[in-house]
């Protein structure tokens, strides 16, 4: 069954080049069939390959398809990596997938058959290539899944290619994960010349032998590309832009799966990062602030996506901040939890557009409970999980990170429990001001409102289900001794690098037990604040003061025109003129002055023969007098 | 010898040719007929048939090196006849073609005493029985003031650079520790180099190069070339210059070899300089003729590098760069003869019109140009690596090859305003017999560009026995 | 009398003709100057003869022979330039009127 | 045997061409010519690597001592193939093309393929000096005669900036020749020569080669005949030029200046890197400014070529397999950015992006076929270029012969995202968007050219998901070449 775990991948890839070559001849059934059959197909077989896993005693297994690159000293095989970690992630890109196509199925359901199958082709090659960066036993697999996604990514922002402005997010998205991609591509090159391999058994294995300085260097570039890829500061301001694409891919792709392929590559690369101090701080506090500065952000936002999309990268910070304190497991905790409430969240979001008929400005909505009573109740759920209130799956995963941040130092803590306040405080605005209150859009519109077709439905209700319970899986120690099943599940891939089991034990039962119920009782109150301070009067003018900074993002978009895009766009001006008038100048010149040359030489031939005598017997004096005065 | 009686009684005899017969054609067939004689007695003479036994007391030496030059410019001066031959009927002025016919045939006895002298008097003899009559070649178009003042000028200049010559002759006789012009003795040891001996050698450098055109002793080509009807200018600047270049080496070979480190250089200056002038001047020349007088100014700059380094490499490479020039400018000249319009803009559109023409004009060029497949290529080629085998001089090689790429410019001028320019240039009559010799002499340049073997392997023997 | 002495009055004559060729504008002028160079020439080719007659006598009697035979061709060779130039003098007067070299500059640049 | 043909055939094709006098038919004689060499090339490739068909030897110019002497080794296989799988590419791709006296125009090409292939085969200096500038000649004949409108001052500035160069390196060469200790032409005894010629000699040959095949990649500063000549070109010939002839300059570099000068290789090293990463910002800083389609990718193409120069000077294994393979990739990556500059230009007149946009819903196969070309372009992995650049930046990180690996791996690397930035504006500004006035009335392509553009697709996925026999064809030639660049005196 291991061996077929090749499968998992390839039948999304068939599942893409079907609706992608057939998608002129395809009818719409045909293409959602397919496209969400594959995804289940590869769900089940995961299925299969955890039941084969979480038996007692797994060791990980490699599956080697090819070799792909083979130079000198250097083998990079094709070959495919299952344990715990990668199965874990398999389920959660598997099933959340196979939701979340199902629910475009209806959700893009006024796109042309083309289109159609175009976008679904777009998302199968998106989980293929999802499913080989969590598969791939090397940094290069890991890699070339951690561009494809990159890739789809772009190609979904920019599904409706009609919309520059669409077409500009993608861009943004694209170029922005290269970025981190560089630091990532040269921190395989320093492995290479390090370790000679790239294969995480060999590369980990090497890893107590190399210096601190080489894995810090190795660890901050592959930290370089997670910015990248999962949206940290200062690599964070294309994930708020690629809201443009379809709402289930802001779902799949901006919440659930891609935007963690950063957290997991650290998780993956424990070893190291437990190796390198000093990364593991630069890591924490760059999530922390990322956490803080996106939650500001988020507080400001009226797009109903955009909040939900400062939010995720909010949490991704909250996850950062996990590796960075070494809570491995409660990072990945989080990411699954965090897979489970926010695509909920926004696929909720996507079926209120639905029914709004497009509009995502919550200050047109309001009083939508009524009109959308399974809509409502399912992101209510969503809202109080990722607000951290328990028994919700939110509470326990980010109470995991923030009993490891205390332990690492008690600031780290203070910030990220304000964080989770600021993440109660603005979801529920958001919550209030778009399901109570009364209906703030127009007449029509309000005519239009309905609830979303089944198959929008049942995907939320399963990810309600699951955001409510899935936190279960990880009971911390100190509620229930031993009940920590994902602990258990990771410790054969984690427990290298597990520091957070002491990382947890350094402090207290008792006081970790207090800083629950404190962080749960800040939470609860900070929600039904902001609960009420907005179901009855949500603001709908535009922010003054501070507010509008935070409207405006921190004006950080305009930052980076200033001193990134202009300057480079003056240099490229700078050096069109220099081709032209110098480089290409000094060529042209040289003709010129030939010409010139000829023209000037040309009047010695005067036509007097006078003149030709003269200058015969000069030339003949001239060389006298070289015979004369130059010793030879 | 047979070659310089052969010539010499047949200059006579067309001389009184015209006598007997006035039809054009008969005098031409006879100059033809004559020119396949010198051949084979030439070539008797360099496989060992001599008809003529005579004692010439070591003031000539026929070695192989000049009979196979003397080879090289017969056959040349055969397909020039054979190419424009009947354009000296078109001279504006009614002149009697058996004259010149004769002067052609004095000035290849000329050529020949030069290839093969063994004496200083036999070098000055020879090089005065080439000159007088091109003179009168020059001057031949009687009514048109060009040709004239042309006449006048090459003759002044011509008969100054004899005094210059005389004078360091004369020096050197004077120097000579044996009294005599024969060049074999004239060599002395480094020990005795006398301020005469200097300056002798000095004034012949300049008067051969003058002869050859060598700057800053130039000034008469570019006139005396535009001047003199067509196909006499493509008459002296094939034939002539290649003959006396011949001449110009050997000189300096035999008689100054020994002394070679105090004259290279002159030779590298005045090579310098002739390359520059010519190539930079030949750039903004308006009138092909112009510029191709100007060009064989620079080509006997490239020649002078096989003087500047006289080594195994450059004697054969001075034979095979005067084959392949000359058959390149012959028929370059053979073309524009038939042009109604000398300028450039005049070949605008020759390919439309006359692809055969365009075509073999364009090989022509290319091999002026020196781009491999032709025999430029390797005449180049050869003196380039005679200089760069001495070791020295490396900055001149450089300085040539940028010359060279000058040299491109204008010469691709001519293939732009064939090919890419549209026009329809004015041709006058041609018969089929030209265009087919015209391809003949293509398919040489090319033979000789790509298997210049079978030149070069008699060359390497002859020239290293020698 | 020393060799130097021939040499130096040589070496004048031909200096007084080159300088005539530079300064006239004559044809005919410029023409005999050239003469007058070739006549410097044969000046000194006798003299040079001369000296090697002294120099040599003992190995060879008949030595510098050769230089006053030279002298005989160079006027036998000036005799063919005369003709041939002063014919072209007549052709260029028979057209313009004129044997004036500086008009001659119809051929330039 | 075979390297023999493979410059006969499209020499003698090229020459019956000629003669055709009818556009139609000499299309299909100079396609059907192309394939034949094409089969040829690929059974060079099934003979296995000490095939005796592999080499031809036989006198030709004995009193110069150089020799008529041909091989195909890993490089020249790879190189060939490309030579012959592109032109054929080429002929189908502009089948539609119309050009005044058409069969000349065929023959030329055919001549520049022959030019080529005997570049890429010499085994003897001065043969290969030939094949060098016989490459030429047709390509200047090809692009003033059917060309743009300021094509003829173009294609000058072209020749004349080539021939300079090439005429230093002929220097080089004779100069080299002098000092075998044979007297021969032949690679074997340059290869003997850096046991004659001293460290100081060596300094100064380099450049009379370097500067010569500077010239050809570009590298900058001598790059700025390129965007002029591959504007001004008719488009087949753009193909040629930028897909196969920029190779002429890595591969000289490679054959015969790297081994044959190590030392100066070595001492010069840096110098050369600089140039080419110099010259990799540079061009994709200009290349982002660019309105016009193909002088966009022009400069692309010069930043591509530097890196790979750059990997050379890096004298590692992984980078040389890198430029190996990369030669190929690019080659066939830029020619299908041509073939679908060139469907644009015929359709719409315009090559101008400003002019365009919105072709996507006019012509989404076009669309997707460029998209996946481009990706290629900007080296993504999974498609071949991917490959390349991996091991040429791998290559250069892990150097030996420079202490400034990491600092030119991160500066190389920043041309990365500048190459995602121009190629995506590219993408958006001609396919994404609204339509226009000009693009409504675009079609979609035809048979021929999908066919094309797939093959080339096919291609660019199949390399980039399993080289390993494209890097296992090279791997003798480069372990010899490295063993030969580590010579030191």
């Amino acid at each position: 069954m291991i061996n077929l775990v090749w499968l998992v991948p390839v039948l999304p890839l068939a599942g893409f080049l079907i609706n992608g070559l057939f998608r002129n001849s395809l009818s719409k059934g045909m293409t959602g069939v397919v496209g969400c059959g594959v995804l289940l197909a590869s769900f089940i077989l995961s299925l299969l390959i955890f039941g084969q896993v979480r038996q007692e005693g797994f060791e990980a297994v490699t599956v080697t398809l090819f070799d792909f690159i083979s130079v000198d000293k250097l083998h990079i095989p094709f070959a495919f990596q299952v344990d715990q970690l990668s199965v874990l992630f398999l389920l959660i890109i598997t099933g959340v997938g196979f939701l979340i196509h199902l629910y475009s199925t209806s959700y893009m359901h006024e796109e042309e058959a083309p289109h159609f199958a175009r976008y679904f082709s777009y998302l199968n090659l998106f989980v293929f290539s999802m499913l080989l960066l969590v598969l791939g036993a090397n940094f290069v697999i890991l890699f070339i899944g951690w561009e494809g996604v990159g890739l789809c990514s772009y190609l979904l922002i920019g599904y409706w290619f009609k919309n520059i402005e669409y077409g500009n997010a993608a861009k943004k998205a694209f170029i922005m994960n290269r970025i981190g991609d560089l630091g990532f591509l040269i921190a395989i090159f320093w492995m290479i010349n390090q370790f000679g391999s790239v294969s995480f058994t060999e590369v980990f294995g090497g890893a107590s032998g190399a210096s601190v300085g080489v894995l810090t260097g190795i660890t901050l570039l592959l930290f370089v590309g997670a910015t990248g890829k999962s949206a940290q500061i200062p690599l964070y301001t294309w994930l708020p832009d690629a809201m443009a694409g379809p709402t289930p891919v802001s779902a799949l792709i901006h919440a659930a799966t891609m935007v963690t392929a950063g957290i997991y590559m650290i998780a993956r690369s424990h070893v190291l990062y437990s190796l390198a101090p000093v990364t593991q701080t630069v890591v924490a506090v760059i999530g922390l602030a990322t956490a803080l500065f996106a939650a500001t952000i988020a507080l400001k936002q009226n797009d109903i996506k955009k909040v939900l999309a400062y939010s995720t990268v909010s949490q991704l910070g909250y996850m950062f901040l996990g590796l960075g304190v070494g809570a491995y497991t409660g990072a990945v905790f989080h990411v699954m939890t965090h897979a489970f409430f926010k695509a909920l969240l926004f696929l909720g979001a996507g079926s209120v557009i639905h029914a709004m008929g497009g509009e995502q400005d919550i200050r047109k909505m309001g009083g939508l409970r009524k009109a959308l009573p399974v809509t409502s109740l399912t992101f209510f759920i969503g809202c109080v999980a990722i607000a951290g209130i328990p028994p919700f799956s939110g509470f326990f995963s980010k109470d995991e990170i923030l009993a490891a941040a205390f332990a690492k130092s008690p600031v780290y803590y203070g910030i990220g429990l304000f964080t989770a306040m600021l993440t109660a405080f603005y979801m529920f605005r958001l919550f209030a001001t778009t399901f109570s209150g009364h209906f703030r859009g127009t007449h029509d519109q309000e005519h239009h409102l309905h609830e979303s077709p089944s198959s929008m439905t049942i995907p939320l209700i399963v990810l309600a289900i699951l955001a409510a319970v899935s936190g279960f899986l990880g009971i911390p120690e100190a509620l229930m001794p031993h009940a920590h099943w994902l602990e258990h599940f990771l410790s054969p891939v984690l427990a290298g690098g597990g520091s957070e089991g002491h990382g947890v034990a350094e402090i207290s039962r008792g006081t970790e037990v207090g800083l629950m119920v404190l962080s749960a009782a800040l939470a609860l109150i900070v929600s039904f604040w902001a609960w009420s301070k907005f179901k009855s009067k949500p603001e709908v003018g535009e922010p003054a003061g501070f507010g509008k900074v935070l409207a405006n993002k921190w004006y950080v978009d305009e930052l980076y025109r200033a001193i990134i895009i202009r300057p480079l766009n003056v240099l490229g001006k700078f050096f069109v003129w220099l081709e032209k008038w110098v480089i290409d100048g000094a060529v042209n010149g040289t003709g010129r002055l030939v010409q010139y040359g000829g023209r000037q030489l040309r009047l010695l031939q005067s036509g007097q023969v006078g003149g030709y005598v003269l200058l015969m017997v000069i030339g003949i004096l001239a060389l006298f007098l070289v015979e004369l005065f130059v010793k030879k | 010898m047979n070659a310089i009686i052969i010539s010499a009684l047949w200059g006579i005899i067309m001389m009184f040719s015209g006598i007997v017969t006035n039809k054009a054609a008969t005098i031409r067939n006879a100059a033809v007929l004559g020119l396949l004689l010198l051949l084979t007695g030439n070539y008797l003479d360099l496989i060992g048939y001599h008809f003529f036994p005579v004692d010439v007391h070591k003031m000539l030496f026929f070695d192989s090196f000049g009979l196979l030059a003397n080879t090289i410019i017969f056959g040349a001066t055969l397909i020039y006849v054979l190419l424009s031959g009947r354009e000296i009927e078109n001279i504006t002025a009614r002149i009697p073609v058996a004259e010149c016919f004769a002067l052609i045939f004095f000035v290849l006895c000329g050529v020949s005493l030069v290839t093969t002298f063994n004496t200083l008097l036999m070098l000055f003899l020879g090089i005065e029985i080439i000159s007088i009559p091109l003179y009168i070649l020059t001057g031949s178009d009687k009514k048109n003031l060009k040709s004239n003042e042309a006449a006048l000028k090459y003759f002044l200049m011509g008969s100054f650079s004899t005094g210059l010559m005389l004078l360091g002759i004369a020096l050197l006789y004077g120097a000579s520790p044996t009294g005599t012009f024969s060049i074999d003795d004239l060599g002395v040891g480094k020990a005795s180099l006398s301020a005469l001996y200097i300056s002798g050698l000095l004034l012949l450098l300049v008067a051969m190069g003058f002869k050859v055109s060598a700057a800053p002793f130039h000034f008469w080509t570019p006139d005396v070339y535009d001047g003199a009807p067509t196909v006499f200018t493509s008459f002296m600047a094939t034939i002539v210059k290649a003959g006396i270049f011949i001449g110009f080496i050997r000189l300096f070979d035999e008689t100054f070899s020994d002394s070679q480190a105090r004259w290279q250089l002159f030779v590298a200056i005045i090579t310098a300089v002739t390359l520059f002038i010519g190539n930079i001047t030949a750039v903004f020349q308006q009138s092909v003729k112009r510029m191709l007088a100007y060009s064989s100014i620079a080509q006997a700059g490239f020649m002078l590098l096989a003087l500047l380094s006289i080594n195994g490499l450059a004697k054969e490479g001075i034979l095979l760069y005067a084959a392949a020039y000359s058959l390149a400018t012959i028929g370059i000249f053979a073309v524009l003869i038939k042009m109604k319009d000398y300028t450039f803009e005049g070949f605008n559109g020759l390919a439309k019109h006359h692809p055969v023409l365009a075509a073999t004009c364009t090989i022509f060029l290319l091999s002026l140009a020196g781009i491999p497949l032709t025999a430029g290529f390797f005449a180049k080629y050869y003196m380039l690596a005679s200089v760069i085998e001495t070791g020295h001089f490396l900055w001149l090689v450089i300085f040539a090859v940028l010359c060279a790429a000058v040299s491109v410019y204008y010469y691709f001028r001519v293939i732009q305003a064939m090919y890419f320019k549209d026009g329809d240039a004015q041709v006058l009559e041609l018969r089929p017999g030209f265009k087919g010799l015209l391809v003949v002499v293509a398919a040489l340049i090319l033979l000789l560009g790509v298997f210049p073997q079978v030149v070069l392997d008699r060359l390497h023997g002859l020239v290293y026995t020698w | 009398m020393p060799i130097n002495y021939y040499i130096f009055l040589a070496l004048a004559l031909f200096c007084i003709g080159v300088a005539g060729v530079l300064t006239r504008r004559n044809a005919i002028i410029i023409f005999m100057c050239i003469e007058l160079m070739l006549n410097a020439v044969n000046l000194l080719l006798v003299a040079f003869s001369k000296m090697h007659q002294h120099t040599l006598a003992v190995t060879n009697p008949n030595a510098g022979i050769d230089g006053q035979l030279f002298v005989f061709f160079i006027m036998v060779v000036a005799a063919a330039e005369v003709s041939v130039g002063l014919a072209i003098i007549v052709m260029m007067y028979r057209n313009t009127h004129s044997i004036d070299v500086n008009f001659l500059n119809r051929l330039k640049h | 045997m075979i390297p023999v043909l493979l410059i006969a055939i499209p020499l003698a094709g090229g020459l019956a061409g000629f003669f055709i006098k009818n556009a139609q038919s000499a299309r299909g004689w100079s396609f059907f010519v192309s394939l034949l060499a094409l089969v040829v090339s690929l059974w060079g490739l099934s003979v296995g690597a000490q095939s005796p068909l592999l080499n031809a030897d036989v006198e030709w110019l004995p009193g110069l001592g150089s020799r008529f002497a041909v091989g195909l080794d890993g490089m020249g296989q790879i190189l060939c193939l490309l030579t012959a799988v592109s032109f054929p590419v080429i002929f189908l791709a502009t089948w539609r093309n119309e050009y005044r006296k058409g069969w000349n125009f065929y023959a030329l090409m055919l001549l520049s393929q022959a030019g080529l292939m005997g570049v890429f085969l010499a085994m003897d200096a001065l043969l290969f000096y030939f094949f060098w500038e016989l490459a030429l000649i047709p390509v200047y004949f090809l692009c003033s005669q059917w060309g743009g409108e300021k094509r003829i001052q173009a294609t000058f500035k072209f020749f004349i900036y080539t021939f300079v160069g090439s005429l230093l390196m002929l220097i080089a060469i004779i100069w080299l020749y002098s000092h075998t200790p044979d007297h021969s032409f032949s690679i074997k005894s340059f290869y003997e020569l850096r046991n004659h010629i001293n460290g100081g000699e060596q300094l100064w040959l380099f450049w009379l080669f370097f500067i010569a095949f500077a010239i050809k990649m570009p590298i900058w500063p001598l790059h700025t005949w390129q965007p002029d000549a591959y504007e001004q070109s008719p488009t087949a010939t753009t193909m040629v030029l930028s897909g196969i002839m920029v190779k002429m300059g890595l591969f000289g570099v490679i054959r015969w200046l790297a081994p044959v000068l190590p030392v100066g290789t070595w001492a010069w090293g840096d110098t050369a890197s600089a140039l080419c990463i110099i010259g990799m910002i540079y061009a994709s800083l200009v290349a982002i400014q660019q309105d016009d389609l193909k002088r966009l990718v022009a400069y692309s193409s010069i930043a591509h070529i530097g890196l790979m120069c750059l990997a050379i000077f890096a004298t590692t294994a992984s980078g040389m397999q890198g430029v190996m393979i990369q030669m190929f990739n690019h080659g066939i990556n830029i020619i299908g950015l041509w073939i679908v500059i060139d469907l644009i230009e015929r359709q719409m007149g315009t090559r101008k992006m400003s002019e365009l946009g919105g072709l996507a819903q006019k012509a989404p196969a076009l669309a997707i076929l460029l998209v996946i070309v481009a990706l290629a372009n900007v080296a993504l992995p999974l498609t071949n270029a991917f490959i390349g650049e991996f091991l040429l930046f791998s290559g250069v990180f892990s150097s030996k012969a420079t202490q400034y690996n990491v600092v030119f791996t991160v500066v190389a690397g920043i041309s990365i995202i500048l190459s995602a930035v121009y190629t995506l504006n590219m993408i958006q500004r001609v396919f994404f968007g609204n339509t226009n006035t000009l693009t409504e009335k675009a079609k979609d392509i035809r048979l021929n050219e999908k066919v094309v553009l797939a093959a080339i697709v096919v291609l660019i996925v199949v390399i980039g998901v399993y080289p390993k026999p494209m890097l296992n064809l090279t791997k003798e030639t480069v372990d010899m070449l490295i063993t030969k660049m580590n010579y030191k005196l």
